[in-house]
């Protein structure tokens, strides 16, 4: 029997975008259906989690959280904590410009850290898509810093 | 008063620190390895940071990562907990130059006492009794018994140059001196052609006891009382007491102003232990601690103090706002450990803890940052919660914590729970009788009869 | 029949990457459905309520518990706490003879409670299996004393 | 002393003389309704009966069911906890007729005591105060302005055959007491055809304030200081502190005295609150409970006692182990019931707690019988959990309640913890600046807010 994966896994991602809990698809004699029961206890513990956090008073956000970006296959994730730096001095023009290619172990932005400016390397060659993070902006250990395809 | 203050840690013991922080108004910054960024503390502080991959070396270690986060948040203070790099002088040192408030004592304090034989000499110069024993190499048998009969037998002669065991020989009573002199000289002789030795009092059933201090930065240093911590296995404290079973007011007053009049001159500030072995009426010093202590709760709970607090107030200037006199032991307390572990073989049992129950009721306090549905990272240490119960007496509280045990539940990792039930019902636990080696006879006796 | 367990396998693997709880396939006369109901969070409750009972020493069971007994379709429910008699008198035999027919509002028992004797009656007319309590031995509300069926 | 206990509860309080007992080496057993068959007391009693349906009539109110459970268990005593059956003469009789202790005092002071006019007079006669006024009916209006000038404006002139707020008129001063007098009678002669009335002090912002104390049956009794239960919905306490911020040292010894000098000669035993309404330096006996009360854990952190423990000691004969001048309240208090009710509409709201995390650390007591999965039954009361707090200061103490509702999770029922929280955010709280009145406005203008 033929599985079609990709056409199962495109109605699975559909599910989760949509909230729905069943999808059903037929065409000729090929009939595909997908479900997923959100079952109310399975969530339990994550409700636990989330209402601790919920009751502390909201995070004064001053550092920028490994946003949705971290998990992008493009992400270049931070090395370390510390404050960005997207051009070598103040008065200079960016590392890279937004939408420009680059070349793998090109210097791409600055982390300051402890006072000492380290130099992120693009980790391999590609297309600088953009910068997650502003000029003097601090970031955290895994947040990610520019997407680069 | 600080407004901002980085805990450099995870666990309870950030738990602890940020509930002493949220009650004194002061915002926290967390931070946490990748490993922990659903953890307790991270939720409950106001910001977080994630400093690292899992590993403690690149985490909870990196200096240069800990204070970043402390700039970029604007932390006025870091609190470094226990472990980690709560007794690391370079990071109070380093922290201090970036203008941030170590919550501990001074680097130089911190250094003296990170090196056993500085914090030995200081101490002693200071008036702090050690073991008793000979003052240095001996220069005849002669000498050897006239030092025995003063340090009391047993005595043990060591070789000077010696080391694991080789060239000590232990003389129990006036009749053995001669034979344990001269068998010592020769094996020193022979292992390290070196046949100069010296005596010790031989501790053959020590007591682990330590001294909760604290000092501010205006001279004054006062004690909490001592802790009974002798429940070890391999170094590792267990079970805690508060005081201890065998010491007296009057002991506890004696050692207590030695303690505290050496580290006046010493000018000492915040937290620190003194850990002593005790037998026979003798305190001898091994080391100093110049950080919180694990087992901090049970001074809490008999000196109704809050030392977190107190280490936060004087870090930021404050005076102790109380002599000596003032501070009153009540009752009595036990800390029970509960780790992650296998409670026969100790073997470490990381995973998720499907159902967590704190026990309550009157003098029962839970401190651990675990929750149902919380994965005990297998990165760190196995501690995952510290129940502490408080009583007018020993016996009450012995009674107090088999009934919290009873109450407490955790599922999914293995505990060390049903160890802790073992010893609160043996009777020479419950009659206070044991040295530091009883915890490691008792546990073989049970592994040995499973 | 033919099971294409390759299949079922690879439905199988899409079921737990996307957190689906069912999916169907049809083809012409074939059809595969996989699907997979997670409770593992369900479980964790009545885990928490038996460990805690399991941590309590083991009770003294002087009272007889309301047995699986309690549940049987023919079962006389105790109506109060107290202690069973099957004899109206020590020396005389019991109400009723095990596999004997009783009437509705006989009486089959005593339950001494506070001192006083209560007449346990039939609630129906049937045959009386068996009793489910001894004589002299308490029984708590909603015990089984008697099968009637 | 008991070697088995009944305890005649469910719920919180069940589990709290539960814990009690084990404690001290009793064992328990636990009485429940089919309702209540997987609840934690029962869970962990050593020995269960079920004694009826859900209802509590059938169950925890029969007194039959509940003495047969004792006598076929052969329970020595029984605990009545609060509610239910505590203060219920007759089943106080009935227990000790079957010979079996009942944990509480007398069942004639049980009836003395819950007959409100009685229970004034005897208090009246044995010293204590009531709200101070006229001696019977008035005779003139000139003795009116007499015993208002005694008792201080403003005042109260009452029918003597009133009720329901007719025939009774408030003189704020002096000049309004002549209309008072007349308006009254002449309501009083149209309503009840008579017109003696009698004046009364008129406490237009009193607090509630109460005395815990407990007797042994060897003539001792002593009090462990004040409660402010000011804080109330329709007379539902919700929130109370030991001590009350407004009572001085001086006020709690002499009203302490007065108390415990009137118990003392009615030959009282066993625990009791004396319920007071206060207002300007005055205490005004309102009533007495003969039982163990809701808030009682204020008093146990503050005073450091375990009032179960010694209520099941002296109801064991035993003597009271100190003297009045060896208690002393140390530090502040506050406890919040944790009702499973809308915080805003106060409609219960029973079902299934999903999961339940308690709040732990330095100073944090949690009483509750619930757990992650348990039901909470629609049939009885909608307290699910009791948190206390204790720390040195009343200020502290109001911190420490705040980051324990913060970390305490219930999930699936409504709680009023959110109302908690308002109330601690609030500054006239938190200068205890309040009286019986002010939680209901307070409710009021929230949800007029809302």
């Amino acid at each position: 029997m033929l599985v079609d994966k990709e056409a199962i896994r495109a109605l699975a991602d559909i599910l989760t975008d949509t909230g729905l809990t069943e999808i059903e698809v037929s065409e000729g004699d090929s009939r595909l259906r997908v479900a997923r029961n959100v079952s109310v206890q399975a969530a339990a513990a994550p409700v636990a989690a989330s209402s601790v956090a919920a009751a502390a008073p909201a995070a004064d956000e001053a550092v920028a959280p490994p946003a949705d970006l971290s998990s992008h296959p493009g992400a270049v994730p931070s090395p370390m904590v510390g404050v960005a730096y997207l051009t070598p001095d103040p008065s200079s023009p960016p590392f890279v410009q937004e939408g420009a290619q680059v070349a793998a172990g090109q210097t791409i932005m600055l982390i300051e850290a402890m006072k000492t400016f380290n130099q992120i390397k693009a980790p391999r060659a590609g297309k600088l898509v953009r910068y997650c993070v502003a000029s003097g902006e601090p970031v955290e250990f895994g947040a990610a810093l520019a997407i680069i395809e | 008063m600080f407004s901002k203050i980085l805990i450099a840690n995870r666990g309870e013991i950030a738990l602890r620190v940020l509930r002493a922080c949220r009650e004194m108004g002061i915002k926290t910054v967390a931070v946490h390895s990748t490993a922990d960024a659903d953890a307790m503390h991270v939720r409950l502080a106001d910001e977080a940071v994630c400093i690292g991959p899992p590993s403690s070396r690149d985490s909870y270690l990196n200096v240069a990562a800990i204070l970043s986060a402390a700039t970029i948040t604007g932390a006025e203070a870091i609190h470094p907990g226990y472990g980690f790099l709560s007794e690391n002088a370079e990071f109070a040192e380093t922290v201090e130059e970036h203008g941030i408030a170590f919550i501990g004592p001074t680097a130089e304090h911190i250094r003296m006492m990170g090196d056993k034989i500085t914090a030995k000499t200081t101490m002693e110069a200071l008036g702090v009794p050690l073991v008793p024993g000979s003052d240095g190499a001996l220069a005849s048998l002669e000498e050897a018994r006239e030092v025995a009969e003063r340090v009391g037998y047993p005595v043990l002669i060591k070789a000077a140059a010696g080391g694991g065991g080789r060239g000590m020989k232990v003389a129990q009573t006036a009749d053995e001196i001669e034979e344990a002199w001269s068998v010592a000289r020769t094996e020193a002789r022979a292992a390290f052609g070196n046949d100069e030795v010296y005596l010790e009092k031989y501790l053959d059933k020590p007591r682990h006891i330590e001294l909760q201090i604290m000092g501010d930065t205006h001279g004054n240093v006062v004690h909490f009382g001592e802790r009974d911590c002798s429940l070890q296995r391999r170094h590792q404290k267990l079970l805690e007491e508060a005081g201890s079973p065998v010491i007296t007011p009057e002991q506890r007053n004696e050692i207590g102003k030695t303690v505290t009049d050496a580290l006046s001159r010493m000018g000492y500030r915040n937290a620190g232990t003194l850990e002593f072995l005790y037998q026979d009426g003798q305190f001898c010093f091994i080391e100093m601690n110049t950080r919180l202590q694990v087992e901090h709760p049970v001074t809490e709970m008999v000196c109704d103090v809050d030392l977190v607090r107190e280490q936060i107030r004087v870090a930021a200037g404050e005076k102790l706002g109380y002599r000596q006199e003032d501070i009153v032991m009540s009752g009595h307390a036990i800390e029970c450990r509960i780790n992650a572990e296998d409670p026969m073989s100790f073997v470490p049992n990381p995973g998720k803890v499907k159902v967590f129950h704190a026990p309550g009721g009157l003098g029962v306090r839970m401190d651990s940052a675990i929750f149902s549905g919380y994965k005990v990272p297998p990165y760190y240490d196995s501690m995952i919660a510290k129940l502490i119960v408080h009583a007018p007496t020993r016996e009450q509280a012995i009674a107090r914590m088999k009934r919290a045990l009873t109450e407490c539940v955790v599922e999914g990792v293995k505990t060390v729970i049903p160890l802790h039930q073992k010893i609160l019902a043996d009777p020479e636990f419950q009659k206070g009788d044991y040295t530091i080696h009883w915890l490691e006879n008792f546990v073989e006796k049970m592994q040995n009869n499973h």
